[in-house]
This record gives C-alpha cells, structure tokens and sequence, in this order.
C-alpha cells in the first residue's frame, strides 16, 4: 500500500481577490485519489485541486483522453467525480468538505495513466455508430463484444449497500419564481416583491450575483446593492445553490434545492403564477484541434477561478476573445500574474488553429500560423442561450445571426424572460429591463392569484384587484458579436460523449441530417450537459455540412430536468399509506405473518394455516376481516340501486334478511361480489371484497350522480368504521352467547343469511351476520372500531376452553377452496362473463335495467367461453399448483386451474379451474399440465363446493 | 368478576404515559413546545348527509367548506356538499344526533356516527404551515385558506380532511381521515414536524376542541 | 401538474382527480343492438383538441363532473357539475 | 390482375448498400473514406402501389418485408417528422414475448425470432441484448399470474420460468429482497430470451433495407387526408402533394385514430402519454431487465450505463409529450422501493411518446370496412417489441389479401363482435 502523502502548498492559489469566495481562516484537508490535498472552506473539489497544481480530473468517455477544468461551473464535463459513495458529483461546483474522499472516475487503472487511452490512436477506426456496423457477424459473439462496449460505460460506481439517506419535498404557492439569481434575477425579484408579489428567487450557485460575482471593483459595488435590495425587500425567500428544474404544464415549476443542514437534497413543487427565467448565459466552448486538452478554458472559468477562488489558472496564457468578456478575462489575467502571451482578437480576424500537448496544454498554433507555447488558451466565442425553461413552456427559440445566438421567441402569459437570455446592453439596461419584467410579472400574478381565490365556490371574500394597465418592457439592444463555432480544424463537440466536428458531419453524410437524427446517431448533447454546452456548436456544424443555415437547422427540443436531480429528491419521503385493522397490535403480539393486500397489512397465518383451518372444522376460530368492505345504503330507493348494480333480484329482501350479490361490468365482466344485509326499512349495509372496495364505491358514486341524480340514496364507507370479526366453526354459536347480550342466538331466531343488531361484549350497535365463507356455522361481527380490540381479546378469553384460535387469510382460503366459493380476480380474470363463473344461477334478466345486461343476455343465448369447476386430481397427493394448465392433444390449452391446495378436511389436493364447454360435464377426466414438466389427471366435479355441498353445516 | 367497561382505542398508539380516560386509551404526554401534535381520535363525529339547501342545511348554517363552532361547543364542519361533519367532545354523541334528527325535513337525511371511523389529528403552532407545505398541497397561507376553511385534499397521499381551526390566535389545524390510515397519518406528519420541533400531546378534551364563547 | 377546476372545491391539482372517460350517452339497455351497445363501450372520439369529458374529485368532493379540455394543450374549462344531486 | 405494378417486375429502385463490416470499417478508417448514405432521398412520385403512413418501426419493416419477401417494391414510406421520430424512437427498448396469452405468446416470440437474426438480416448492428427480463411478484395474485405466463409460454415453447427471491438476488443484487419491504419480492418470471436492443438501429437499419430495395422513404411528409371513393381507398394527400395509391396502410402510434379517420374509420383507441426518464451513467451493475407491475416501473441498464426507466400510461388521455413531474416523482418512489441505494443516482432526462390504448390491450391489424386501407395500430405500449413480425405479418396480408394466422385474433372487427382478445388480465404494466 502507498501511504498517503499531504500536499501542504497550495502553489497557485493567488494573495486575497476582492470578490473570494474561500475563507482563509478554516483551512482544511481532503482525500483525491488516494492522496490527501488542502482546500479552504468555500472551494470546489476542483478550486481546491487546481489551487495544488492539479490540471488533469478525468479521461474522456471514448478516447480516454486527459480532460481538465473547461468552464469551472457546475457544468464543467472533465470535472465529473466520484464522491464517497455518490458519483458523477460535479467538480468545479460541489464544495469541498473537511475529509472528503474524492476519486476520479473514468480511468483505469489510474487518472495519470489510462490504458484505454490507445483509443484515441483508433479514433479513425471508431466513427460515430462504429458499432452498428461491426459486430454483426457471427452473432454469438455480440455477447461477448458487448461485454467489452459496458466497459467503456462512463460514470461513476454505485454501490448496493449504500444507505438511503434522507431526502422530501415541500409544495410552494409563490406568486413569482423567479429562475436565475444574477443581477436580472435580483432585480426582477426585487421590483416584483416591490410590487406586492410574493417571490422566490432561485440560484443555482451559492451565492447570488452571477457574473458580477467575478466582475470589475464597480461590478462588485453593483453587486453589494443589489443584494443589499434584495435582503430587505420583504416577500423575497432566497434559495442558492438551487435550480429550477422543470417548468411543467399549468407553471408547475420544480425547483432543486442541495445540500441542506437536514436533507440532502429537497424538491419544491412551486405553483408559480409567473415564472421570470433569468438564467444568464452559459459561455460556449470553440470547435478547434486540441480545444480539450486541459488547459484551454473559457474566460469565465479564468474569471471565475481567479476571483472567486483566487486560483492562477496557469503560468503563460494565449487568448482567443471576441467580446468584452474575453477582454477582461486578459485583465483579470494580467493582474493575477499570469504572462499572457498573445492575445488574438476575433474581432479582428484573429483565430486559434489548433492546441497541443500530452496531458496538458504546451502550445498554441495561432490564426497567423505562428507558433506560442504556454500552458494556458483562454476563449471567449461567444455564448449560448439557456432556453430550456422557456422550451418547456412552449417557446421555440430563433436563431439571431447578428448576436450569434439563440433567443426566445413566443412569450407565454406566464412565463417571462429577462436578462442576457433576452438581449444585450449595459447593465443598467439589463436592471431596467429585469424591474420591468419583475413588475409586469407581479401584476399578472395577483391577477392570476386572484382569480384562482374566486374560483373556489362559497368564498365570500375574494377581493377583485384593480385592473392595472400592462407595464411596458423596454426592448433590449443586441450587440453584434461574430459567429464563432468551429475555426479551422477539427475538434471536440461535445465533451461529456467524446463526439468531434469530424462525427457530426460524417452523421450529416450518412443520411442522420437533421438535427434529432445526428443527435441520436452521434449521442452528441445526449451526455450529463445535455447539450447546455455543445447545441450550438453541433447545430452550427450540422448546418454547415448540409448547406443550410442555423434557421433552418434549428435545435433540439430540451427536456427536463434542468440539472440532474437525484432519485431520492425525486421521490420524497416516499408516501405510501398502509392500513390497519384496529387487531393489528394482537396480531403483532400472537406471531402473525404479515401479508400486504393493498394497502392493508393482514396477518396471512399465525404459524399453521392447516391446523388453523382444522381448529375451524372441528372447534371455533376467529378471523380478522376488517379489510371487508363496507357501505353503508340509505334511502327510499335503496332496492332500486341495488337491482342496478347487482345481476340479482334485490325487490324482495325483508329486514334482517341478507343476500349474496355478484356485480359485472357493462361489459358482462365480473367486477365484484358479497353480500348485502337489510338493517331497516330504507338502511342497508353491502359488503364487497377488500380489494374493490374503494372501486366500487366510486362506480356506485357513478351511477347515482350521473345516471340516476333522482334516486332518493345516500352511499357512505363505513369500512374503517367497524372491526369485522369472523367467528367460524361448529361452536362458533357456543362462544358468540358467552358475550352477545341482547340478540337471540337459536338457529329459529336468527337463522342462515340474517343479520341483527346489538350487544357484543359489552359493545353496543354491533352488527351480527349469519353468513359463511368457510362453510362452517359462522357469524361476522361488526364491532364500532375503537371496540375491536377489546371485543377480539374478549372472545380469544372466553372461547378458550372451546379451543378458539385465530386463523389468518391462507387458511380462509383453504376453507372456502373446499367449500368451493370462488375469489373474484382469482377464480375470475379481466375477460370473465358471469356465465363462465358458473353465476347463472344469480342472472335475471327479467329485471328491466342492470348492469351488464345486453352483454349477460347475448351471453346467455350463446356462451361458450371455459366455464369454472371443481376438479379433483386422481391422484389426491398431488396439488397442481395455481395457473397450472389444463391441456388437451398437442398441447391445446384447454382450461387452467385457477385456485387449489391440499384440503385438510379431506385429505386430498382440490381445485377450482376453468375448463372448455366441452370438459366442463362432471366426470370428465382432464389433463394437467404441471410447472415442473409432468402430467397428471383431475376429474371434473359435480359441484364447486368439495366438501357440504348441500351447505347442511352453515345452516346447523 | 364484574365486566369492567369495555375500553376504546385509537388507532394511533398513544405515547408514553398511558391512562384512560373518557373511556379511551390515551396519552397523558405534556409538552410546552411550540409546534404541537395531538390526536384527537375521542372525540365525537357525527356525519351528517342532507341535500345542500334543505332544513339541515339552514340550521347547520355552515356551508361546504366552512367550519364554524356552535354555540355549545360543537364544531360544525361543512366537508362536503350536502355533507357535513360534526365534532364534539367524548361522550356527547347522542346529544348531537338528536339535535340533527329535530331539524331534519322531509328531506332524506343521514346521520352516522362515524366516532370509530375516523382518525382525528391535531397540528398546533405557528409552524404548521412549513409542516403542512411538506405533505399537502394546497395552500396554507391566510389569503387562501383563513381560519374556519374546511377542505378534503391530499396529505402525504392520503385523501384527508383538514379543518383550519386556530386556537386563542395560534394556528391550529385538524386533520382526519379514515380510522385504518391513522397511524400513518399521524407518523407522517411527525416525520414531517421533526425539522421543526414537533412534540406529542397526549390527549385532553379541552384542548381538543376549542370552547365555545 | 394542470389545475381541475373543480366545481365544488375550486383549482386543485389534477392528482387529486380520477379521468373516467369520454362523456357519453348509455344506450337502453331493453333497446339496443350489439353494434351500438359495443360502440358505446368500445369506440372513442380520441380527439387532438377540445373534448369533453367526465372526471371524478378523489380526494375532494367526491362528485362527478363533466370538463372540457385540449388534448393538446391540456387547456381546460367551463367545468360544471355534471347533474346536481 | 396485381395491383402491384413492380411486383417482381423491374429492379429499377433497387441498389446495393455499402457492407457493414470490421473490416469496412477498418478500410474506410485507413482511406479517411466517406461512408455513403444509409438511405437515400426521392422526390414524391404522383402515384405508388403502397403509401405506409408512418415512418417508425412498423411502417419501414412493413416496406422492408414487402420487398424482402413479396417483391414489391413501388412502396413510399411518408413520415411527418424525421424516421423513427415517434413511439420508435421513444420507447425503453425492451424486447420480450412472455405474454399472457397463447396468441399473443405467439405473435411476440416470432418477433423475438426476426430480432435475433435481425442484425445479419439487415446488415445493421440493432445490439440486441438477450440478458434476461425479470417480472416481480409483490403478491400472491401477481405470483399466480407470473405463473400462468410461464405456463402458456412454455407451452407455445418460450423460455419463461417462475423464480424465487433467492434466484432474484443472485441475478440482480441491487433489489431490496428482504420480507421488510412495502412490497415485498415473493417471486418472479423469469425470461431469459427477453432484453434491450437499440431502438433507433432498429429504425435505421431497416430504412436502409427498404431503401436498398427501392422503397421511398419520404421525411417531412405529412399526411392531410386520405381519398376514399366507393369504399376503396384511392391515394392520399400530403403537405407535399397528393399520392394515388390503391394500398394505403395505417402504420402510426399516437396519431392512429386520426389518420384513420381521415378514411372514415372509427378506432376503439384513446391516446395517452406514456413517460420514460434515464439517468446519469454509471458502471453496469444491472444485468437483467426489471420490471414490477405493482410498482408500475420498468428499469434497465443500457451498454453505456445509463439506468432507462418507463411506468405504465399517464392517468389520463393526452396528445402532450411534455411530460410532467409527477411521473418522475412517482418513477423515483418506485425504483427505490425496489433498489434503495440507487437513492444518490440522478435523473438526466425525461420524455414521453404517445400510446394508442385499446379495450382489450391487444393491437388492432388488419382489413377495415374501406377496402386497401389498412391498420396496424392500436399497440398500447407493446409497439416496437413487435415491429418485425407486425412488418412482416402486415406485407404478407397486403401481398396476398389473405390474413396470416398469427394476426388472425387481432382484428378490428373483434370489438363488434365482443371477441376480445385476453391479453387484460396481466397487462396493467407489462413491459
């Protein structure tokens, strides 16, 4: 192992700059590539390093080349790293921290020596799409070339065990956001909140202040004001090192906000009235032989390390500017020490040919063809536009030829642009535009908000805001600059995908043209900038090699997100509601297993489901089946209703009476099934399975509100309302008397399929149901919730001596498996007509209105879909497992067994499955495919129920 | 042996010291901090279902998204159309749903306890608009939803229905919902709090609803 | 994120609503054919541009209401509950 | 009488595209040749035996297969946008035919069939990549369904089998395994011939094939309307003219019911946006293709790193494809459910196609009630996994007027008839 060596000098970190960003007095150190490094609180990764000397932080995705600081942003390509367990963290952004461990990401086996950079010697081999051309043949090797492509994957590790972490949202009701905390974007927010609005400005960096961060002594000046304005305009919340990430329809407005003391990272969702986007510009790279060898940047990265954290970006510099921003880059250079070595101005005919260099910079072939060796090339070219939250609000940005580049063109009413996206000017101009801006903003936005307040009924005081007359924006001027994308060689696009001029216009060649084809053939701008860099660049190129202009090339369509957002922003806290039944703390106690149905939580067993369904045959046991649903019916035309939803006849039910209704779709389907109970001349209580309770309520809400608004019923969940307890098995009536206190229990009192009222335990309005899924003597108690654990214990107390134990969903399902009722959505699918679900018995098509009906009468008249039946296999140890298939001759499907288990009862595998109309008569042997391969036989039944068919047990 | 009274619980497991009072379980916690947490399950809730402008309606005097307390210490909840949810201290249930019965017409009118259907959460202090902003997204501030504003919405996807009922000045606001979401409920606007400060308050009718005067 | 304009609870955010089909007339049931019964649940206008349609407020209100929106642009407007109860 | 002017008749379109090969390569990079267009451009002709509408998957391998296999080659492909500019080029790529039911088990593995040889076939590297499609089970339904697809896909001879969590983990370490989850893993259907191929290769290389047979390919030609006169289809018009043609063939996702009006045909289809993201690149750690049902998501690794990500349709109908956050949110809650140490990888893009749904999640294909138009549409969010057997099954109808078999249970006329197709039950997401 090498040990860790400590860089102690920071051998280009320069005397105190005006406007630093670092603070000297808490020096720090931390870990790159195994070698720890030293850094002041406030710099990057990057600062910290390029402070040190350092020049080279990655290798490029395709030819392994060096690649170094470009633009000393958040968007810089060649500065994409891997922090602790996080990857691909932005460099030249990301702050460093006491201990962090930074390591390099696309290189192997190391950042100084990477032995995929033979590539770039193979660059001529490897156009772009090389590999659709190659490895066609013969194909069973593409595994294995493939194999060798997944290596080349850029990007940073992740790992399995990584913790979590903590990250959640919040939703804001902002009247403004404003996109974008350089000088527009304060005074924007400013003059908006001036104006009574309620503003929240967004910074993608630390700091407010853009390019006056890194500006002349007045800049600075400038500066202090403007954020001075903004700190005591009240009505303005500042978030730096934010970004506002996506502007979706209705101005929902993501907005990205890192690094907080309690998350890690948060998502705002922001119903923005207005949204300023005031995002500035982003320099644009030039297109050159050599242009990413480390050492050429851009002029705001010279600016930016420089002044912010006073870091020398080299020893002798060549410059390559076409506007006053490359002119004070020469200054800030100057000033800092640096021998700027020549000076080309574009404005002048002045050019770079091309870079040279092994891991760096060495030399510069300049316009004139001589030659200037430095180890620093700083360009200025121009710049492009961040259209991207105006693109995502309709905007389709239009080329400027004079200001060589894009800008918006179709203002939206809630979206507004100021600031360098919008045109040039002094920066007294940009204030007076962006106040403009702010102010017109704001008066649209209490327009907006106020007609939102309106727009809730029953408000009484919603205030109509004076109409006030638009503010006028003042147009700004654009300055000419020179179109400079590519000079005279060839060089790299795009950075992040390793793509050259030389691919693009291969692409146009081959036929990939237009701008999305060359995009998706090349991958050029489909890298972690996505395009925010290259576009312009690519376009021009592309625009060149097909002989049409910029206008007609036109540019990709941006989608969001702005910047990356990490998954866990994303999702949140992660919100899912789980449900419990008031047992649920019993249930925990007595060693149940958990089962999720939705979003309920239900014990599946307690251990043995057998001997749980065993304890139900021969004493008393108790389930849990609160999830039931439950809607509770009021009304005068309650039988109405019920004789619309239900295939059967509901006129006749007297109170105290209950009935088994299956309900279909419109299209004959089944949809759900239970059973329904008369409490009172116009109270009846339905219940459904767990599952489509929520579904049938809404579809019952349906047809009452739309179809038949005249019926006289009220429809209200009551589901939660009530603990249901089951109490199933022979002596099930014995332990039911030991706490019921008012109801007469005799099977003359309170027979089959009756439902009363009364005391349970103490308990008083608890509902009785003498009903049965099991097949046993039951009774379903409806205990008022708070009640349901008392009431449970109360019963697992008293009927321990009749041997009560809990039985949990599995066993309830042998039992009913064997007493043959079938389970909507598992004995039935999304295409089962009530006819194939063996329901005729049910269906009366009498009755002049149900749903369904056309569809259940044109089945009736002809049916032959499978039909569901009770099988046995022969061979009684064998339980084909569920969805095993039933096949006939050479494979022909046949029917599928569609429920089944081995039957304690019995002593016997049995089944309920479908099966063609021509199998379905009883006794008719069929075959059964089993999973593991084999075939085995089953006989079709007489009836669905294995064990009482005649029911002579639920009716004792 | 005598039956004891059988005891109620709420959903939402009571914190730690645990006593029974009003027949329920609850938590006897105390705190004095500023952003508070207490679930209010005890308490009565009556639904009520009447067309929008029949008898019930009038006497009622709420309107769908309003809640108002009258004047014997029932606060009246307007949370749907043509529904309404009645709160009132443990043990006054009877009482309310007779005095609906005595107003109802001809009109059909239902009148369910729904006391064991329900979860009931109160969020007390200033800062429940921040704990709130995080799990809801409607919007809190005094223009849109002043005190005495009734909505159902989602909070932490869950459909809820939350009455802005400020006590003595401080921003108050209940939350309920089905009775099986409680606890989650009640968990997620915890979590939600944490950042803030929030502690449990254990349950006490008084505090529970605000007194009529 | 569209707003609903629900006409019982005002703007809320669409998340809150379920869409539940094209507005369309039921057939009689005692009167119809295949063909027109099978129209009425299978075919769809499927319009690029404005159309109306039923929507129902979860977690709000309950109710169901009749929308008019642009497929397109996911405009919407003029929400009316759709009958009175 | 044929109604196909070219049909083995002159080879004038026809040429011999430049070899795709290593070796190509290889020459080309020591010459600093300039490879040739892939496809070629044409002027619109007044008049061609077949107008495809739609230049994505299903229209080019329909020209390609009409040529390749029928000999008929006066074919023009219109495309309002540029090729493979739709559903093609906005799907997740996977590719699988573990289906529900025999027939559309059926229809799928013969599409897997054509994409395993498609790269020799087209002379095209369209990288498929077999690695394995895992459907996770978070239920004992889902379990259950998982094993009704295994089952009917064994039985029409496709590799589907249901494994255990144990299986699960060991191919997939990432996945959150343990029975403490939300949705706890209990199963899943494993498919081993399913995979990821390049979807925008798959569009290319079939361009070029049609081309090279001397199909036209026009882009930025829009459809306006399409001529029906006497219950036949006559030609269409176009943003560049109008084209007679006695065959004109609906081959559009997102914009099906339209264009089919545009011949008086009313669909059973209701558009919805379905959504995708990608995230960052990151070293492979993800062989196999994930995707839960329950969750409503879809994951897998590309060969460049990047983690694909799709769900099932937005909740309700659109013709946007702007996307929204909540698809994102939710996508993000999901996949973390799933994988919880992915939480620090970031999302890079988002984007979304439009998705024909029909009643019965099955495709519509085939004859209509106006006579020479035709329909492939209606492909829900199943469209590119069956481009080439839809091309190939599509070409055999319109060159021999007779249905193919395996195309036999999709047709339009099913919904009248109240013949649905099965495929509902296990298609909440499929992909």
């Amino acid at each position: 192992m090498r040990s860790a060596t400590v860089q102690t000098r920071m051998p280009m970190r320069l005397g105190p700059q005006p406007g630093e960003v670092i603070d000297r007095h808490r020096p720090f150190t931390f870990t790159w590539n195994g070698e720890r490094y030293p850094a002041f609180a406030g710099d990057t990764i990057i600062s910290a390093l390029a402070a040190s000397g350092e020049r080279v932080f990655s290798r490029s995705f395709k030819y392994h080349r060096p690649r170094g600081l470009l633009t000393a942003s958040f968007l810089d390509p060649g500065c994409v790293v891997q922090v602790n367990d996080e990857p691909n963290v932005r460099g030249s952004h990301r702050r460093v921290e006491p201990g962090m461990i930074v390591s390099a990401q696309n290189a192997w086996p190391s950042l100084r020596f990477d032995a995929k950079s033979v590539n770039r010697f193979l660059g001529r081999f490897l156009p772009p799409g090389f590999y659709y051309k190659t490895f066609i043949k013969p194909q069973r090797l593409w595994p294995a070339y493939e194999k060798v492509l997944q290596r080349f994957a850029a990007g940073g590790r992740t790992f399995p065990d990584s913790p979590h972490g903590y990250y959640d949202k919040r939703y804001a009701h902002p009247d403004i956001v404003v996109a974008g905390g350089g000088p527009a974007g304060m005074a924007a927010a400013v003059a908006a909140a001036e104006a009574g609005a309620r503003v929240i400005l967004v910074e993608e960096e630390y700091e407010l202040g853009g390019h006056l961060r890194w500006g002349s002594e007045d800049e600075l000046g400038a500066l202090r004001e403007l954020r001075d304005e903004v700190a005591r305009t009240p009505g303005i919340e500042v978030l730096t090192n934010s970004v506002v990430n996506g502007r979706y329809d209705g101005n929902w407005v993501a907005i990205l906000q890192r690094n907080l003391p309690h998350v890690e990272e948060r998502l705002i969702k922001a119903r923005a009235k207005v949204l300023v986007v005031a995002p500035g510009l982003i320099e644009r790279p030039y297109v050159f032989r050599g242009n990413d060898l480390p050492g050429v940047i851009l002029s705001t990265a010279a600016r930016r390390l420089i002044n912010l954290f006073a870091v020398k970006p080299g020893e002798r510099a060549v410059v390559l500017t076409a506007n006053a921003d490359g002119d004070a880059a020469v200054a800030d250079l100057e000033r800092a020490g640096v021998e700027v070595a020549r000076v080309e101005d574009a404005r002048r005919g002045g050019d770079i040919i091309g870079a040279r260099g092994r891991n760096g910079v060495r030399m510069v072939e300049c316009g004139d063809g001589s030659r200037v060796e430095c180890d620093l090339l700083v360009t200025a070219t121009g710049w492009t536009a961040p259209t991207s939250l105006l693109n995502m609000a309709g905007d389709r940005p239009v080329y400027n030829p004079t200001a060589a580049r894009f800008f918006p063109s179709r203002p939206s009413d809630d979206v507004l642009a100021t600031g360098g996206i919008s045109g040039d000017g002094s920066l007294d101009e940009l204030l007076a535009h962006a106040r403009a801006t702010g102010q017109e903003a704001a008066r649209r936005a209490l327009k907006v908000g106020s007609a939102l307040r309106a727009g809730v009924p029953r408000r009484v005081d919603v205030e109509e805001p004076p109409d006030m007359p638009p503010i006028e924006i003042p147009e700004l001027p654009v300055v000419e600059h020179p179109e400079l994308f590519q000079g005279r060689t060839d060089g790299i696009v795009d950075f992040s995908e390793d793509i050259s001029s030389k691919d693009i216009v291969a692409a146009a060649k081959e036929g990939y043209d237009s701008v999305e084809l060359m995009k998706r053939y090349t991958t050029a701008t489909m890298g972690p900038t996505q395009g925010k860099l290259e576009t312009v660049n690519a376009v021009a190129i592309l625009a060149r090699a097909t002989g049409k202009t910029i206008e007609e090339t036109g540019t990709t369509v941006w989608r969001p997100p702005y910047a990356p957002i990490t998954l866990g922003a994303l999702a949140g806290r992660n919100f899912e509601p789980v449900r419990y039944s008031p047992m649920q703390p019993w249930h925990e106690r007595h060693g149940a297993n958990p089962m999720v149905a939705g979003a309920w939580i239900r014990p599946e067993h307690y251990g043995d489901p057998e001997s749980e369904a065993r304890n139900v045959r021969e004493n008393v046991g108790l389930i849990d089946v609160t999830p039931l649903g439950k809607l509770d019916l009021r009304g005068p035309d309650v039988p109405k209703l019920l004789n619309l939803l239900y295939v059967n006849q509901w006129n006749t039910l007297e109170v105290g009476k209950v009935r088994y209704g299956v309900m279909c779709a419109e299209d004959g389907v089944v949809l759900d099934d239970g059973v329904t109970g008369r409490l009172g001349p116009e109270h009846y209580l339905m219940t459904t399975t767990t599952s489509g309770a929520a579904t049938v309520w809404e579809w019952i809400e349906s047809w009452l509100q739309t179809e038949h608004p005249d019926w006289q019923v009220h429809v209200t969940p009551v589901t939660d309302a009530y603990a249901s307890i089951n109490i199933a098995g022979p002596k099930s009536r014995e332990l039911l008397l030991r706490v019921a206190g008012d109801v007469d229990l005799s099977p003359e009192a309170f027979p089959y399929m009756n439902v009363r009222t009364g005391t349970v335990a103490g308990v008083e309005g608890c509902f009785m149901w003498r009903i049965g899924f099991t097949g046993e003597l039951s009774y379903e108690v409806h205990v008022p919730a708070a009640y349901g654990l008392y009431v449970w214990e109360k019963l697992m107390d008293r009927g321990a001596d009749l041997g009560v134990k809990p039985f949990g969903i599995q066993a309830q399902r042998i039992l009913r498996l064997e007493k043959g009722h079938l389970i909507v959505g598992q004995d039935t699918d999304g295409l089962t007509g009530a006819y194939s679900a063996g329901l005729s018995w049910a269906i009366k098509l009498y009755k002049e209105d149900f749903i369904g009906k056309p569809e259940l009468s044109w089945q009736s008249e002809c049916d032959n879909s499978f039909q569901l039946v009770g099988l046995q296999p022969h061979d009684g140890s064998v339980v084909p497992p569920e969805a095993s298939q039933i096949v006939e001759g050479e494979n022909e499907i046949a029917g599928r067994i569609t429920s089944s288990c081995m039957s304690p009862t019995l002593g016997r595998s049995i089944c309920l499955g479908f099966v063609a109309p021509h199998l379905a008569e009883p006794g008719t042997s069929v075959t059964v495919l089993l999973p593991n391969g084999e075939r085995t036989t089953a006989r079709v039944m007489e009836y669905l129920a294995h064990f009482d068919p005649k029911g002579e047990r639920q009716r004792g | 042996m005598a039956e004891r009274a059988p005891i109620a619980r709420s959903p939402i497991s009571p914190a730690p010291p645990v006593t029974v009072e009003y027949g329920w379980e609850i938590s006897a916690r105390r705190t004095s901090a500023d952003l508070r947490i207490m679930d209010c399950t005890p308490l009565v809730k009556i639904l009520v279902r009447a067309s929008i402008d029949g008898g019930v309606a009038r006497a009622l005097e709420v309107p769908f998204g309003r809640a108002a307390c009258d004047e014997r210490g029932v606060l009246v909840v307007g949370s749907g159309p043509g529904e309404w949810l009645l709160l009132a201290p443990p043990g006054a249930g009877t009482e309310t749903v007779r005095r609906v019965e005595e107003v109802r017409d001809r009109e059909i009118v239902s009148i369910l306890d729904v006391t064991h259907g329900r979860a009931l959460v109160r969020i007390s202090g200033e800062e429940a608009v921040d704990l709130l902003a995080k799990v809801c997204g409607i919007d809190f501030s005094d223009e849109v939803t002043p005190d005495g504003t009734a909505f159902r919405s989602s909070v932490a996807k869950l459909t809820t229905d939350v009455v802005r009922d400020d006590q003595d000045g401080v921003r108050s606001y209940l939350l309920h919902c089905e009775r099986s979401f409680g606890q989650y409920l009640f968990d997620s606007l915890h979590d939600a709090g944490d950042e803030f400060g929030i502690e449990i308050e254990g349950f006490a009718g008084s505090k529970a609803l605000s007194q009529p005067g | 994120m569209i707003l609903i304009p629900c006409p019982w609870c005002g703007p809320r955010n669409v998340s809150e609503f379920r869409y539940a089909d094209e507005a369309k007339v039921r057939p009689d049931p005692n009167a119809t054919t295949p063909e027109r019964w099978r129209t009425y649940l299978y075919m769809r206008d499927n319009p690029a541009g404005w159309t109306t349609e039923k929507w129902f407020h979860r977690a709000g209100c309950r109710r169901y209401f009749t929308l008019e929106r642009d497929t397109v642009s996911n405009a919407v407007r003029a929400a009316e509950a759709s009958r009175e109860v | 009488m044929s109604i196909f002017t070219n049909r083995d008749g002159s080879r004038d379109g026809h040429h011999k595209p430049a070899g795709y090969s290593a070796f190509d390569l290889f020459r080309r990079g020591l010459l600093g040749t300039q490879w040739p267009r892939a496809w070629r451009s044409h002027d619109l002709k007044p008049s061609y035996d077949v107008v495809i509408v739609g230049g994505g998957v299903h229209g080019l391998a329909t020209a390609y297969y009409l040529a390749a296999n029928h000999g008929i080659t006066d074919v023009a492909v219109l495309e309002k946008g540029y090729i493979g500019g739709g559903a093609s080029g906005r799907n997740t790529a996977i590719i699988r035919s573990n289906y529900l039911t025999p027939e559309g088990t059926r229809f799928y593995d013969r599409s897997v069939k054509l994409y395993e040889t498609l790269a020799a076939d087209l002379n095209f590297n369209v990288m498929f990549s077999q690695r394995g499609h895992l459907t996770l089970a978070h239920s004992d339904s889902a379990l259950r369904t998982s094993r009704w697809r295994a089952e009917v896909n064994k039985l029409q001879g496709v590799d589907s089998e249901v494994i255990g969590p144990e299986e699960i983990k060991k191919l997939v370490p990432y996945l959150d395994t343990s029975e403490h989850a939300r949705y706890p893993i209990l199963g899943a259907l494993y498919h081993p011939p399913g995979g990821i191929i390049r979807h925008d290769a798959v569009v290319w290389g079939y361009a070029r094939g049609a081309d090279a047979h001397g199909a036209h390919i026009h882009q930025n030609t829009e459809v306006l309307g399409i001529e029906v006169a006497n219950g036949r289809v006559r030609g269409v018009r176009t943003n560049r003219g109008d084209v007679a043609a006695p065959v004109v063939v609906n081959c559009t996702a997102g914009w099906s019911s339209l264009i089919s009006e545009m011949a008086g045909v009313k669909l059973p289809i209701t558009t919805f946006p379905l959504q995708a993201a990608v995230t960052e690149p990151v070293r492979p750690f993800l062989e196999a293709v994930i995707v839960s049902g329950t969750l409503h998501v879809y994951v897998s690794q590309t060969d460049r790193g990047e983690l694909v990500f799709g769900a099932s349709v937005d909740p309700f109908p659109s013709y946007s494809m702007r996307g929204s956050l909540e698809f994102t949110e939710g996508l993000a809650g999901h996949v973390l459910e799933l994988m919880p140490s992915l939480a620090k990888l970031r999302v890079l893009r988002q984007w979304a196609g439009l998705c024909d749904m029909t009643p019965d999640f099955a495709p519509i294909m085939g004859i209509t009630p106006v006579e020479g138009f035709y329909v492939d549409v209606g492909w829900g969010t199943y469209g590119f996994k069956a481009g080439p057997v839809s091309g190939e099954t599509m070409a055999q109808l319109i060159a021999t007027g007779k249905t193919p078999p395996l195309i036999a249970a999709f047709d339009l006329a099913r919904f009248a008839e109240g013949r649905l197709v099965g495929e509902k039950g296990a298609a909440s997401v499929g992909h």
